[in-house]
């Protein structure tokens, strides 16, 4: 098989990861998209580790490794977009827009020294979901 | 060491006042700037006048890794302005003792400032090594901001920022030409580079090297058009900042392009030269006809600064012995001169209340008899009349100019030097017109003015004697540069 | 005799420091202590002036008998002051040209030293009048027995800010004021064009040292020579008020009467004629130069006199008149007669001085400066009437008064114009110089006729002036009156009988013209006969109009106008970069919007490009 | 085939990496907090004595290749602990201890987990530890995101806030995707090359057959990519305000601090070991990216308000001038690294020392707004004037020489590498820059709005406070420590 064959697949599975990223407001799906890339990566190493006929085998080392990296990614990733969820009911990623450039004052709520109280935390929370979209 | 003593003393009082129980003491300052002072004089006493090389150098090895080492020297070029540093840092203090600055913040705040601007400006000029100079060079700028932006006038805020922000742009762009310089060069020691007259470095090198050095100085000189944070800043400073940034922050940048610029990029200079004449020359015309129009006394005395540095910097352009020693001359005097003015400009406005020429009215000569007096002698002593310190910088200017250095367009400079004396007139004009303005003419009814006091004597009273001094006696300065000037061009 | 020299320079300067510093002290002490005698004893300034002054007189006379016993220049340099190029010399130097002039400025000043202290008694300011008074005594024997021109050119520019003090002595009135400034101003315009003078001629020869420069004036080219004497005489225009640069004297006459005798009369105006004189040889050289100061001297000259003609204020007709005769002199030196162009400088300066310090006691009876107001003070003044008659003879050119002699060998030598100027220029200058004399006798005439003849016109109490002030004109009448003899000593200053018949006859006419018009009535002005053209003649030809407008508001707009780009565009640039920054960082904040995929937009986007640009580049 | 492995090389790894499991048990049987917290801080101030202890003795290098597969080729070691590595470990090291100190504080106000929290803190250290010591491309990505991972979790550990989520989302995202265009340069630079050690890397580059290079160029500027999102630089900057404002101050100051310094160690690295001969290609790239990285930083940080933003935007402005030096491709690289490594180190004093001043206004005011500052001077005169001082040395003036220090060796190796025009651009943004960091320090000493009582801060903030001034004082009075230091190393 002439090595072009698998490096267009890996590079139209790295593209496409790419177009799904860019294109998908679902957080979930989004990290479906960064798992083709991360593929589109192993795919590209393991033909070139039989391709270079590599004794160390470093293509297929790594390829491990980053198959390893992209579960402990995922399983982050998945917390992540939970508890974003569970703090805003949304996992569109478009809307995450509390963290920006603005010059709007800041919510009045977070100007009082916080002191921790039971409580308090929550209010934060329930403010941002209301901070301007 | 007896340079490293003088660098130490004022840090070390800067330093001091960090002991609260030393912050009440309202001589604190002008005892270590007169320590200063006297260390400043014993240097001048221990130099050997007749040697035109380095002299109480100091040289210790600092970051050998990028070539930087702690070296200074004074030399015929830099005594003068070492003096006359530590004389009117000292005479600052002096006349702060009974003239306070205005502003709600601590005495002892600004006395350590002055103080660590003292060990800035001794600095620059004592320092040998490319990198050393520029730290020093840097020193200044945070506490002059500093005092600007505490002790200034009602626009004292963008006035300060100005200048900070404009200078270390310059001061940036004069990083990137030194360690041009001196990278390529593979030594940043002024003296061994200066012994070079820029052997090794190739023409394009020296002439992209002298731009980037000669623009860094030129804002600081400051040369036209990159002059307009000065008005600001000297308009808005307190007295004390006023004093020190024209008499001595001013000739950080012309003594940087006589040090550093025109050794160590000579075929950069040839090229740049007839630019920067024209420049300066221009800014002797412009600063004139703008002081022509000013209606305020600070800002008036801020642009004069601009023309007069013109003078000096047409004197560098000329390349040539006679302008380099004008170019030096020029800037003591100035120092001297327009120190006074602006000491006489704080008195007046602390008496006044305002500096704004319409409202001081007439016949302050009636009204201040002796200040008046002194203003119109330090008028005179600026507009260039022989026998006072301010002529001898212009009339070698314009000598130098009517023979530039070989290579130069000598038509070009002529005409610089035809546009120069018209400058002169012009200087001569607005003087005149200031002097009439505000101590001419029948004082208006209002409070008895105060007189001079005892502080702003003990002040000025030494400035005056220097100005009338080296006016009638340049060999005093002229003997110092001369040599060094010929080694520094090159002349052997 | 050099030493002599210094001290005749530098006694008049120590008297200048030690009075402007300890005068008044010194009065105190003096009051304190009471001393005997006269005020005038208890007057410190006065004292260290006028003690100073004298002793100036009395080396100056010692000089100049010195060099008369045996003559030959005598030079001697202090030291040389580097300056990178050619060296200053700080030294001093003394022939007979410089000999004679010094003691003829020492001999004014004394004698104006002693008449101010009557004339201005009640001054407060006294301290620094007298010390000003010594300061420019200083300076112009500096301009005098300088050996080297740059030193010279620092004598030269302090008698000017020394003028400027003076001529604004009396600041609270603004007019002395403005008259001060525009005196500095004029000067100092000239004087850059002296300095550069001396640059051309001193570079040009090598030297700074006057000896030497002219020692080496042959071997110059002639357009060095040319543009370097052309320069100089933008100076000697300057200082001795010639046409074009003339019109700050008639203001200058704001200053009090005794600095008009001392400063506007017989000292400073005459050293523009004396560096001519002392430079002559480098003026010989360049003709042209010498037919453009001709030319230069036509104009001041009789302009200046028929200014003088419709004056009606005393000292601006003297002004004007001293205009006048300087042009005399410097068409004397044009023409070629050195030794003429001094005698008349000399002559002129005692006579001057005599009437400008006439004048003054005039103006101290009458109260007034202007002629209109005088009239019959013949009788009540008798020692002011008859040296100023003098005076005005002396002026007019009448023998056997000096003005007569000097004038003569003006007139004389212009006809054998034997400087090298072209013919024309000598015909002009010599119509013009016998023209002039004819005019000069038509104003003297009028001025000394409404002064003392007919009746007073106005009310004031006709008496003689204090003795202080009568006896120094009364001395100075002396001089005036027999100076023109010692000129009979050398052969070519001896009057011709041609030329003296001549302009006697013209000074005749002329005179005879102003007492005929004057008989008809002599409550009125004389000069209401020149009718329309008198206001002309009277503001000067309008100069002053035309310089205002030509230089004076031009500079004042551009003035304006730099301030106005200094503002609205230099410092704009400066000011609105930070504006720009920040406007730039609100347009390059706009991707942070906080969306995710609008980062990771810009992220892949930022690497294609990057990508891109490297398989393109490489 | 069994490796010795040179435990000594590895060991401070090894410290921290048990003192993180400890750390999670002594969690689980309910350690108080703060024996956690000292834990920690004494985990890496011992740590701290281990590099320091390598450091006397020669360079060590393990997991290297056996003889037998090494052929004629480079020793090929997968982890060198030699000066350089140490030199950053130290750095790494001795800005964690500041990190830890300050999070005792953070822990307690935003009710954060400890035992979690040092854990991932330690855990991210390793990373950082380990990356700075890689020089095979696998162990980098290893360590990268080992360095990576752990910061997410650290980000979104407020789970009770939105905004902690929403940042940790965007961290996560734009990493991974990072990460995966790294690796897939990567994956064309194996494909190149058939190595993943750096020496052999770089053996098998120069060599490049002429049809491969473009491969081999995209290659390497999709592995730089990789390091340019860990230090913040433009276009893979986005990430840095939204994280730094969203996420606990201490963990703002690790990310900006260790995590760029690893970010630079790793791009160091790479570039100087593993593709030299592709200066031409990263030299330009690199200079392209300062400027716009330093440029950008500079001109959006005018606009802030906010505190952190402002510092994030600094930091990014900072990044900027660190990669400066390598701009200078393969020429003069020796001194372009010791550079970048000089400005890093300076860099992480005087910034977490700004960091742990914002910090500790922050338990008074959260929003931590630039107008909150007004007065500090008054209610806190230490912290104000600490801060001062680290903003000035920020702006790189004296007094604050040591930042003046970090400006003048980073002009001077972009000079030495001739690329002038970056000098210059490096002027005009020192002026930017020093705009915002004064105007900062100035509102420390204006007039407070509203008289507040002193600003007390804590003994563990104090603690960071005056370990950092300390530090940025001895550096100010005698910054060729580090210059020298870091030449002699490089």
């Amino acid at each position: 098989m002439h090595i072009l064959y698998p490096l267009v697949v890996a590079a139209l599975l790295f593209s496409i990861g790419v177009y799904g990223v860019l294109a998908r407001r679902n957080a979930i799906l989004v990290l479906m998209s960064v798992e083709l890339m991360l593929n589109s990566v192993n795919l590209n190493l393991v033909t070139f580790d039989v391709w270079l006929r590599d004794r160390l085998h470093g293509g297929q080392v790594l390829t491990l490794f980053t198959i390893v990296i992209a579960a402990a990614e995922i399983g982050l990733g998945l917390a992540i977009v939970l508890l974003v969820f569970r703090n805003r009911e949304s996992i569109d990623v478009d809307r995450l827009r509390a963290l920006a450039e603005s010059d709007a004052e800041p919510p009045a709520d977070s100007v009082v020294e916080r002191q921790g109280p039971a409580g308090q935390g929550d209010q934060v929370a329930v403010s941002s979901r209301r901070a301007p979209q | 060491m007896i340079l490293l003593a003088m660098l130490a003393v004022p840090l070390a009082g800067a330093l001091l006042l960090l002991v609260p129980g030393l912050r009440q003491n309202r001589l604190h300052g002008t005892v270590v700037s007169g320590i200063t002072l006297i260390l400043a004089l014993a240097a001048a006493l221990a130099f050997d006048h007749g040697n035109p090389r380095m002299q109480l150098e100091v040289d210790r090895a600092w970051a050998p890794a990028i070539g930087l080492r702690f070296h200074l020297g004074v030399d015929g070029i830099s005594l003068p302005l070492v003096v006359l540093t530590a004389l009117l840092t000292f005479l600052c203090f002096l006349y702060l003792l009974r003239h306070p600055a205005a502003g709600g913040a601590s005495p002892a705040l600004l006395t350590a400032l002055l103080l660590v601007l003292e060990v800035g400006m001794l600095g620059t000029f004592v320092a040998l090594d490319l990198v050393l100079f520029f730290v020093f060079f840097e020193v200044v700028l945070i506490p002059m901001y500093v005092v600007i932006a505490v002790w200034g006038g009602p626009g004292r805020r963008a006035a300060a920022y100005k200048f900070i922000l404009y200078t270390l742009l310059g001061s940036g762009v004069l990083l990137v030409g030194l360690l041009l310089v001196g990278v390529n060069a593979g030594t940043l020691d002024m003296v061994e580079l200066a012994a070079r007259h820029g052997e090794g470095l190739s023409r394009g090198m020296q002439i992209t090297a002298f731009l980037l050095i000669g623009l860094g100085l030129a804002v600081k000189a400051p040369m036209w058009p990159l002059h307009t944070w000065l008005p600001d800043a000297h308009t808005e400073a307190p007295t004390v900042g006023s004093v020190l940034l024209a008499g001595v922050l001013l000739k950080m940048g012309t003594y940087g392009l006589v040090r550093l610029a025109l050794p160590l990029a000579p075929e950069g200079a040839e090229f740049w030269a007839p630019w920067l004449g024209l420049l300066a020359v221009i800014g002797i015309i412009y600063g004139a006809l703008a002081c022509l129009a000013q209606s305020d006394l600070k800002r008036m005395i801020a642009f004069s600064s601009v023309g007069h540095m013109g003078f000096v910097l047409l004197g560098i352009a000329t390349l040539t012995p006679v302008g380099v020693n004008a170019a030096l001359f020029g800037n003591i005097a100035h120092g001297l001169i327009t120190g006074l003015l602006f000491f006489l400009a704080g008195a007046i406005k602390e008496r006044y209340g305002t500096g704004d020429l319409d409202e001081l009215g007439g016949g302050m000569l009636a009204k201040a008899p002796r200040l008046a007096a002194i203003l119109t002698f330090a008028c005179v002593a600026s507009l260039g009349l022989p026998g006072l310190a301010g002529f001898w910088g212009e009339m070698l200017a314009l000598l130098g100019a009517y023979q530039p250095g070989a290579g130069l367009p000598r038509e070009t400079f002529v005409t610089f030097m035809v546009f120069g004396g018209l400058g002169a007139v012009l200087t001569a004009a607005y003087f005149l017109r200031m002097l009439a303005k505000i101590t001419h003419g029948t004082p208006a009814d209002g409070p008895v003015v105060a007189g001079v006091t005892r502080h702003e004597y003990a002040a000025w009273v030494p400035l005056i004697t220097l100005t009338i001094v080296i006016g009638l006696w340049p060999k005093l300065i002229l003997d110092l540069t001369s040599a060094p000037v010929r080694a520094l061009l090159g002349g052997g | 005799m050099i030493a002599l020299a210094s001290l005749t320079v530098l006694s008049p300067f120590i008297a200048a420091v030690v009075g402007m510093l300890l005068g008044l002290r010194l009065s105190r002490l003096l009051e304190t202590r009471g001393v005997p005698g006269h005020r005038v004893l208890r007057n410190g300034p006065a004292v260290i002036a006028v003690v100073a002054s004298a002793l100036a007189t009395l080396f100056a006379l010692i000089v100049a008998v010195t060099l008369w016993l045996d003559p030959g220049p005598r030079e001697g340099t202090l030291t040389l002051i580097p300056t990178g190029t050619l060296p200053i010399a700080v030294g001093l130097q003394v022939d007979g040209l410089a000999a004679v002039v010094g003691l003829m400025v020492c001999c004014v000043a004394l004698a104006v030293q002693v008449y101010s202290i009557a004339y201005l008694a009640e001054d407060p300011r006294y301290s620094s009048y007298a010390a000003f008074v010594s300061l420019f005594t200083s300076a112009m024997l500096l301009v005098v027995f300088a050996g080297d021109l740059l030193l010279l050119y620092v004598g030269w520019e302090v008698m000017g800010v020394c003028s400027y003090f003076l001529i604004g002595h009396h600041w609270e009135d603004r007019a002395n004021s403005r008259a001060a400034v525009k005196a500095f101003l004029v000067t100092r315009t000239g004087d850059v064009g002296f300095l550069f003078g001396i640059f051309v001629l001193g570079v040009g020869a090598g030297t700074f040292q006057i000896d030497e420069v002219l020692r080496r004036v042959g071997d110059l080219p002639d357009t060095t020579v040319l543009a370097a004497t052309l320069l100089l005489l933008a100076g000697v225009a300057g200082k001795s008020a010639q046409f074009p640069l003339h019109t700050w004297l008639p203001d200058a006459m704001a200053g009090p009467t005794p600095i008009s005798a001392l400063i506007h009369a017989a000292t400073m105006v005459a050293a523009g004629i004396y560096v001519v004189a002392r430079l002559y040889p480098a003026f010989l050289a360049a003709p042209t130069a010498l037919a453009v100061l001709g030319v230069m001297a036509a104009i001041s000259m009789l302009g200046a006199a028929l200014a003088a003609l419709a004056q009606s204020d005393l000292k601006r007709v003297l002004a004007y008149s001293t205009i006048s005769q300087l042009a005399y002199m410097a068409a004397g030196l044009a023409v070629g007669t050195r030794s003429g162009a001094v005698f008349h400088l000399l002559t002129h300066g005692a006579f001057k001085a005599l009437l400008f310090l006439a004048a003054g006691c005039v103006i101290y009876v009458t109260g007034s400066n202007l002629l209109r107001d005088y009239g019959g003070l013949r009788e009540a003044m008798p020692i002011t009437f008859w040296s100023m008659t003098i005076g005005f003879a002396a002026l007019v050119g009448l023998p056997p008064v000096s003005g007569f002699f000097s004038k003569d060998a003006i007139i004389e030598a212009a006809l054998h114009a034997e400087s090298g100027i072209p013919g024309p220029v000598a015909t002009i200058v010599y119509l013009t110089l016998l023209v002039t004399v004819a005019v000069t006798a038509a104003y003297a005439t009028r001025a000394w006729l409404m002064t003392f003849f007919g009746t007073a016109r106005t009310a004031f109490t006709p008496r003689e002036a204090p003795r202080l002030m009568s006896w120094p004109v009364g001395i100075l009448a002396v001089p005036t009156a027999i100076l023109g003899f010692f000129g009979l000593g050398a052969s070519e200053l001896r009057p011709h009988l041609g030329s003296a018949a001549l302009s006697l006859l013209l000074a005749g006419a002329g005179g005879y013209g102003a007492y005929a018009v004057w008989r008809r009535d002599p409550a009125l002005d004389p000069a209401r006969v020149l009718g329309p053209v008198r206001t002309t003649f009277e503001r000067g030809f309008h100069v002053d109009d035309v310089y205002d407008r030509v230089v004076v508001a031009p500079v004042r707009a551009l003035a304006r106008a730099v301030v106005g780009v200094d503002d609205r565009v230099i410092d704009r640039a400066v000011e609105s970069s930070a504006g720009v920054t920040r406007a730039f960082g609100g347009l390059l904040r706009r991707p942070q919007n906080g969306n995710p995929q609008t980062y990771l937009t810009g992220l892949l986007a930022g690497m294609a490009v990057i990508v891109l640009a490297v398989v393109i580049f490489v | 085939m069994i490796q010795a492995i040179d435990y000594a090389a590895i060991a401070p790894v090894l410290i921290i990496a048990a003192a993180a499991v400890a750390l999670l048990l002594a969690d689980a049987f309910d350690v108080p907090k703060r024996f956690l917290g000292l834990g920690c801080a004494g985990a890496l101030l011992a740590g701290l004595v281990a590099v320091i202890a390598l450091a006397f003795g020669g360079p060590r290098a393990t997991f290297c290749l056996p003889s037998g597969l090494r052929g004629d080729g480079p020793p090929s070691c997968s982890y060198v602990a030699d000066d350089f590595a140490l030199l950053f470990q130290v750095i790494v090291l001795a800005a964690a201890v500041i990190v830890v100190l300050m999070s005792f504080d953070e822990i307690t106000a935003s009710r954060l987990p400890a035992g979690e929290y040092y854990f991932l803190l330690l855990c991210a250290l390793i990373g950082a530890l380990t990356l700075v010591a890689a020089r095979d491309l696998v162990l980098l990505i290893v360590a990268l995101e080992t360095l990576s991972l752990p910061v997410f979790a650290l980000v979104a550990l407020r789970r009770y806030d939105g905004r902690a989520g929403e940042a940790a989302l965007k961290l996560f995202l734009i990493s991974v995707i990072s990460a995966a265009v790294m690796l897939f340069g990567i994956s064309l630079v194996y494909g190149v090359t058939g190595a993943m050690h750096l020496d052999r890397v770089a053996a098998a580059l120069a060599r490049t057959p002429a049809d491969l290079k473009p491969v081999a160029a995209v290659g390497v500027v999709m592995v730089i990519a990789g390091f340019a999102f860990k230090v913040a630089a433009v276009p893979f900057h986005f990430w840095a305000p939204d994280v730094y404002q969203g996420s606990p101050l201490p963990v703002a100051a690790l990310l900006s601090v260790v995590s760029k310094a690893g970010g630079f160690a790793g791009l160091v690295i790479t570039v100087a070991i593993g593709f030299p001969s592709y200066g031409h290609v990263w030299g330009p790239l690199l200079a392209v990216l300062a400027a716009l990285t330093m440029t950008l930083g500079n001109v959006v940080a005018l606009r802030q308000r906010h505190a952190v933003r402002l510092l994030a935007w600094s930091s990014v402005a900072q990044s900027g001038y660190m990669l400066a030096p390598l701009a200078v491709g393969a020429r003069r690289l020796p001194d372009a690294v010791a550079a970048t490594a000089a400005y890093v180190a300076l860099y992480a004093v005087m910034n977490i020392g700004a960091f742990a001043v914002v910090a500790a206004v922050a338990r008074r005011y959260a929003r931590n707004f630039l107008t909150d500052y007004r007065g500090l001077a008054r209610a806190n005169p230490a912290a104000a004037a600490a801060l001062a001082f680290f903003l000035v040395c920020l702006a790189g003036l004296p007094p604050g020489v040591m930042g003046l220090f970090a400006k003048i060796v980073v002009f001077r190796a972009t000079v030495a590498g001739d690329v002038v025009w970056l000098a210059v651009v490096m002027a005009i943004n020192t002026v930017i820059g020093l705009y915002y960091y004064l105007a900062w320090a100035v509102r420390l000493f204006a007039a407070p709005e509203t008289e507040g009582p002193p600003l007390r801060t804590g003994w563990a903030v104090g603690a960071a406070i005056g370990a950092a001034a300390a530090g940025a004082v001895v550096l100010s009075v005698a910054p060729q420590l580090v210059v020298q230091t870091v030449s002699a190393i490089t």
